[in-house]
């Protein structure tokens, strides 16, 4: 730990990250639910700033705070039949044990590594300033194939969700319906 | 004199309506034709679809309380044409107040009616949708008929201008 | 009418205030020139009393502060130095700028604007927050009163996070992150899901409507945004919004005018983002009242109607730095302060917004929808790509002199001009919609119905 | 087009819902409600009600005379004040058989083609508003507006309920200075209307919004009883001026503007080219205005003799038309007020079944109605 300043954020945003992701398990109405899983997400989005990933905070919020919590909302608005609170379900046991299956393997994952703390002169001469080149290089690099298998199954996606919807529009009606 | 100008004789009116539909006019006035009750619809639709006459429009349709019964105004407009023929309906008395629906001949009566019915209260047989347009239901009467919340002894009308001086003109 | 009593009806002043107006304008010309005069010489470059940058004097200070105090201190005290700066600036801008875009729109509308409160109506938005934060916060029965509170504070915090890395000067930056256009992209769409519960825990139908309508519209039109920040980056080299402004004053040549699809694409698509007219369908007060803050009262609603105004300017803030050139003027930023010169920029931004709302009608959503899936994405997708081989073959050259500029700047224009003539689509409005097409009613002496209606008809 | 039924909303887009239009709303133009059933976007089913400002005005016209009914019309289509007045004074002559004198009629027309013009700014410029202009077609509308109700001041004192025309003739003779203003203000309407014109006829917005959008066939809007512009933005020519001329409207040189589509559009353009039309008429009843008197003396309680009458004029808005009948007392025995406002909403339910919410407010804008005239 460098500093006070990063310790506090940290201990701050671990409880804002942990109060909010337990808030969305313990909360009943599903709208609320939602808007306590954007604060962990934002929770998370800066413990990863205080890693100086800045990269990774920002993608955080784009994708997770914004564009998941969206598809959620989605999700719930097109769902109209379905109860909106958040109900206790057949899938509890699974899910905890879904959970704790996957705590296991990050607390794992954090035991075993070995985390080389860099600081200072030591970090400047691994001449890691910029995440987003690094990343950048790795992408188009060496996980290039990773990457291009990745976008091509979003497109398989994107393609087979306008084809699930797609209704035959009615003769004569010139408009279409709303999205 | 009243007469419209582009206005037809309801003679003309009469004698092509009772030798197309026989039965069908009750009345004939130099003005307007009244039509039996029966037979409107089949009437207004002649009129409409008829070369001679051509109502292709009704202008305007409105209820009067003549005491004893009730009487509907339908003014028909001929564009094509340019002439405008008066027809009535009657109810046959105050109690029975049902007068056929125009509206399956001209949509442009589904809201004239509506008001007739909830002003005056004549009950438009046949119309799709016959609530009160301005009132709420349940409203007590209907405010345009004369006898509607009238106090004893007083007559509806103006028989008498409150400063009228017979035979004087004024300024 | 001359030039100077057509400036005064603009100002809607009178001669004598648009003396002292002019007199003061030049006064401060007066000023900028000797301060030019010791730029010039040099002795002011870098000192902290250089005024042109208020970096240099922020430097001072920290350098003053960790002579003295642990290095923490140094970076609180800058850190809330920035923030006052820019909550500052954006509160004025809040205050001001709704009696800006009233008197503008009063202007357009042949009215004179708020002219009451204050000398010109200057203080009629200090009125106006005073009276909504008097006014008694409704609260609707059935709605959701966790989601119902926390809208109104939540819709500010993108408007000012964003602010955070917009370079002001060369060494004024608040934020100057390498992954500045990304952080702008997350950050602007953290507001989608603010309005969202708006609407949705107002437990009212319009408020509803106007919900959906937002997210639905959002979340299309960020598609467009990103891509033309793309095409940006792609040119730049960079995410960091501050070598964006660099990379166009060392290039003497605004990206608007080399990426001209990505700049309108970007300002349309942003107008449909901040809600604003052509694309304030969300709030369409025609049709749904005021969409998502419809039930909202008081300050709660006064808040809803400031973000507005406070999204409208930094979307000026953000077209300056990306496409205008930020804080740059083609050098003259040495005579003038940068920080002047983007606020000068973000007005202008600004006032074309207030154009288009006093001038154009609105947009119906799935005409709007329409053309961010049909037309707008595919041309941005198309854009992406033609500005990746003109980044390439920019990169490849050493130093990329007038000549690859200019001709790419050429021919992207062209791109765009045939683009918006070519490719547009027609409007969505029906069989007989058709664009351009306005067809003046047929005079005629001829009267009848339907059989002479059918005869007009088969008249040429 | 034919009466439908509601239809339910299929499942994946689930159920209708309830949307209360008004009776305090923007875009309804009063106190006037619609309760529309939506399904998403999309209007299922809607139902008007009306008669938040019904005043009862035909039983209240029963008790009064003739002259005292006309401040009544005034208050009936208080957008179109004059146009009520003559409505009522034509069908009150009829009846009672007076003529009216040379320069009254001629007044008569000017006044009406004022208010015409007066109405039709209003009109179309609260249209543009409800396709989402922010006002400004309106406030530019507005400066027309304002110029026609100064002289309405000038006149008879008032700018909104106007009160002017009487039963054979009108109530005053205009002021001295009156005929310079009409004059330079007839000078100006042609340029005002390329600027409107200019400005929105070819606004690729405004004909997004309003290019095939409620559109009514010819059949339709005769059927439907429509009338004015309504009728003719469907391509019917028809306009009383010209079919059953009052006031000497035969004498004048106008021509009728028909729409093509009947769509929004063409409505709207119609009033446009209405509003050129009025400004020829009023040019050419100004250029040849008798001297004379402006009224011939009535009795102050007219008593006509037992009859009825059908009086008729083509208002801003369609047929304003009076029924008369009289029973020989100085009140009129029965006195109906055809509403135009009221009747060419007939097609409403139909028009609005199947639009979206942003058409259906377009479509009601373009309609013109005035909530006075519908509830009277």
């Amino acid at each position: 730990m460098e500093s006070t300043g990063v310790a506090v954020a940290f201990w701050l945003l671990s409880a804002l990250t942990v109060g909010g992701a337990l808030l969305v398990l313990l909360s009943r109405n599903l709208l609320h639910a939602l808007v306590f899983l954007v604060v962990a997400f934002l929770g998370t989005a800066g413990l990863f700033l205080t890693l100086s990933a800045d990269f990774i905070a920002v993608a955080q919020i784009l994708i997770y705070a914004g564009a998941i919590a969206v598809l959620i909302v989605f999700a719930i608005m097109l769902t109209p039949l379905a109860s909106r609170d958040n109900a206790n379900s057949l899938y509890a046991v699974p899910g905890i044990l879904l959970g704790l299956a996957v705590a296991a393997l990050v607390a794992f994952a954090a035991l075993d590594g070995g985390w080389p703390e860099l600081a200072g002169e030591a970090l400047a001469e691994r001449g890691f300033s910029s995440t987003v080149a690094a990343i950048g290089e790795l992408l188009l690099g060496r996980y290039v194939l990773a990457f291009e298998v990745a976008s091509v199954l979003l497109l398989f996606a994107l393609v087979g969700a306008i084809v699930l919807v797609r209704e035959e529009p009615p003769a004569g009606d010139g408009e279409g319906r709303e999205p | 004199m009243p007469a419209g100008p582009r206005q037809l004789a309801g003679e003309r009116v009469a004698a092509a309506l009772e030798a197309a539909l026989p039965g069908s006019v009750v009345e004939v006035h130099p003005e307007w034709v009244v039509l039996a009750p029966g037979r409107l619809v089949e009437a207004l639709r002649w009129l409409r679809d008829s070369e001679e006459f051509d109502a292709a429009q009704l202008s305007s349709l409105c209820a009067v309380d003549y005491h004893s019964y009730f009487e509907v105004v339908y003014h028909l407009q001929s564009l094509d044409l340019n002439q405008q023929i008066v027809v009535k309906a009657r109810t046959t008395s105050r109690e029975d107040v049902s007068v056929p629906s125009a509206c399956e001949v001209y949509r442009g009566a589904l809201l004239q009616e509506r008001e007739a019915y909830d002003l005056m209260g004549v009950g438009f047989e046949g119309h799709p949708d016959l609530r009160r347009l301005f009132l709420w239901e349940g409203y007590p009467g209907h405010p345009l008929r004369k006898d509607f919340l009238q106090l004893e002894g007083h007559h509806p009308g103006l028989p008498r201008f409150p400063f009228e001086e017979p035979g004087v003109q004024s300024r | 009418m001359s030039a100077r009593s057509a400036l005064g009806r603009l100002l809607a002043l009178g001669p004598l205030r648009l003396a002292a107006l002019a007199a003061a304008l030049a006064l401060a010309a007066a000023a900028n020139a000797v301060v030019g005069y010791v730029v010039i010489d040099g002795r002011l470059d870098g000192e902290w009393y250089d005024l042109r940058d208020l970096g240099f004097a922020v430097a001072r200070l920290r350098a003053e502060l960790d002579a003295v105090a642990p290095p923490a201190l140094s970076y609180w005290v800058t850190a809330l130095v920035g923030v006052g700066g820019i909550l500052g600036f954006l509160g004025l801008v809040l205050l001001l700028g709704s009696w800006v875009e009233r008197r503008l729109l009063a202007r357009f509308q042949i009215r004179r604007g708020p002219n009451r409160v204050g000398p010109f109506g200057l203080l009629q938005p200090l009125a106006d927050a005073l009276k909504l934060m008097q006014k008694e916060v409704l609260v609707p029965r059935g709605a959701d009163r966790l989601l119902y509170a926390v809208p109104p504070i939540a819709v500010f915090i993108p408007a000012v996070l964003a602010w955070g890395p917009v370079p002001w000067a060369p060494n004024m930056t608040y934020l100057d992150i390498n992954v500045g256009v990304l952080y702008v992209i997350a950050v602007s769409s953290l507001a989608v899901l603010a309005l969202f519960m708006a609407g949705w825990a107002s437990n009212n139908h319009y408020a509803l409507l106007g919900a959906m309508r937002t997210v639905a519209m959002m979340v299309s039109y960020e598609i467009p945004v990103s891509l033309a920040l793309l095409s940006v980056v792609l040119v730049t080299g960079t995410l960091q919004l501050s070598e964006i402004v660099l990379w166009q004053e060392q290039h003497r040549l605004w990206l608007g005018l080399l990426l001209p699809v990505a700049f309108l694409t970007f300002f349309f698509s942003s107008t449909a983002e901040i809600n604003r007219t052509p694309n304030d369908i969300a709030e369409a007060e025609s049709e749904i009242v005021a969409g998502y803050h419809t039930e909202y009262s008081g300050m709660k609603a006064g808040l809803f109607i400031a973000i507005e105004l406070g999204n409208a300017v930094v979307l000026g803030a953000l077209v300056a730095t990306m496409f205008l050139g930020g804080w740059s003027l083609f050098g003259l930023e040495t005579w003038i302060p940068p920080y002047l010169v983007l606020a000068a920029k973000t007005g202008a931004v600004y006032f074309v917004l207030v154009w288009l709302r006093g001038t154009l009608p609105r947009f119906r959503l799935d005409q709007l929808m329409g053309f961010a899936w049909k037309y707008l994405i595919p041309i941005s997708i198309a854009n992406v790509g033609v500005v990746a081989v003109e980044a390439a073959i920019l990169v490849r050259l050493d130093a990329p002199g007038i000549v690859p500029l200019s001709a790419f700047t050429l021919l992207n224009i062209a791109l765009a001009v045939a683009c918006a003539r070519f490719a547009m689509p027609e409007p969505s409005g029906g069989p007989s919609a058709g664009r351009g097409a306005s067809h003046a009613p047929v005079l005629t002496t001829v009267l009848g119905g339907l059989r002479a209606s059918e005869r007009l008809r088969s008249a040429p | 087009m034919s009466e439908q039924a509601v239809e339910p909303g299929d499942a994946a887009a689930g159920e209708p819902y309830i949307l209360n239009i008004g009776p305090q709303h923007p875009s309804t133009h009063g106190v006037f409600r619609l309760r529309v059933a939506m399904d998403g976007e999309r209007i299922v089913d809607m139902d008007m009600i009306v008669g938040y400002l019904h005043r009862s005005m035909e039983k209240l016209a029963e008790e009064r005379t003739y002259t005292q009914n006309i401040p009544f019309t005034d208050r009936a289509d208080y957008l179109a004040a004059m146009s009520g007045n003559l409505g009522l004074c034509l069908a009150a002559e009829r009846l009672a058989g007076v003529e009216v004198p040379e320069r009254a009629s001629a007044l008569r027309v000017i006044f009406a083609e004022l208010q015409r013009i007066a109405s039709h700014a209003m009109g179309n410029g609260t249209l543009v508003s409800d396709a989402g202009a922010w006002q400004t077609p309106l406030l530019y509308m507005f400066r027309e507006r304002e110029r026609i109700l100064d002289l309405f001041e000038m006149t008879c004192g008032a700018r909104l309920t106007t009160n002017y025309m009487r039963i054979g003739g009108v109530a005053f003779d205009p002021p001295a200075e009156f005929f310079p203003k009409l004059d330079s203000l007839v000078d100006d309407l042609p340029s005002c209307v390329d600027e409107y014109v200019e400005l929105l006829a070819e606004n690729e917005i405004f004909l997004a919004r309003t290019r095939g959008v409620g559109v009514i066939s010819a059949g339709d809007a005769i059927n439907g009883s429509l009338t004015g512009p309504q009728l003719r933005g469907s391509g019917v020519p028809w306009d009383l001026r010209k079919a059953e001329p009052y006031c000497g409207y035969e004498r004048y040189d106008f021509e009728i503007p028909v729409g093509s589509a009947g769509d929004v559009y063409d409505r709207f353009m119609v009033r446009m080219e209405e509003v050129r039309q009025s400004t020829r008429i009023i040019r050419q009843a100004l250029d040849a205005l008798p001297p004379g008197p402006h009224k011939t003396e009535v009795p102050l309680a007219l008593r006509p003799e037992p009859g009825e009458a059908y009086g008729r004029v083509e208002g801003p808005r369609g047929e304003v038309g009076f029924y008369l009948v009289a029973d020989g007392g100085p009140a009129p025995y029965r006195f109906h007020l055809r509403a135009p406002s009221l009747i060419n909403l007939s097609l409403l339910r139909s028009l609005a079944i199947g639009a979206s919410l942003p058409d259906a407010v377009v479509t009601l804008g373009s309609l013109d109605i005035v909530v006075g005239e519908i509830d009277r």
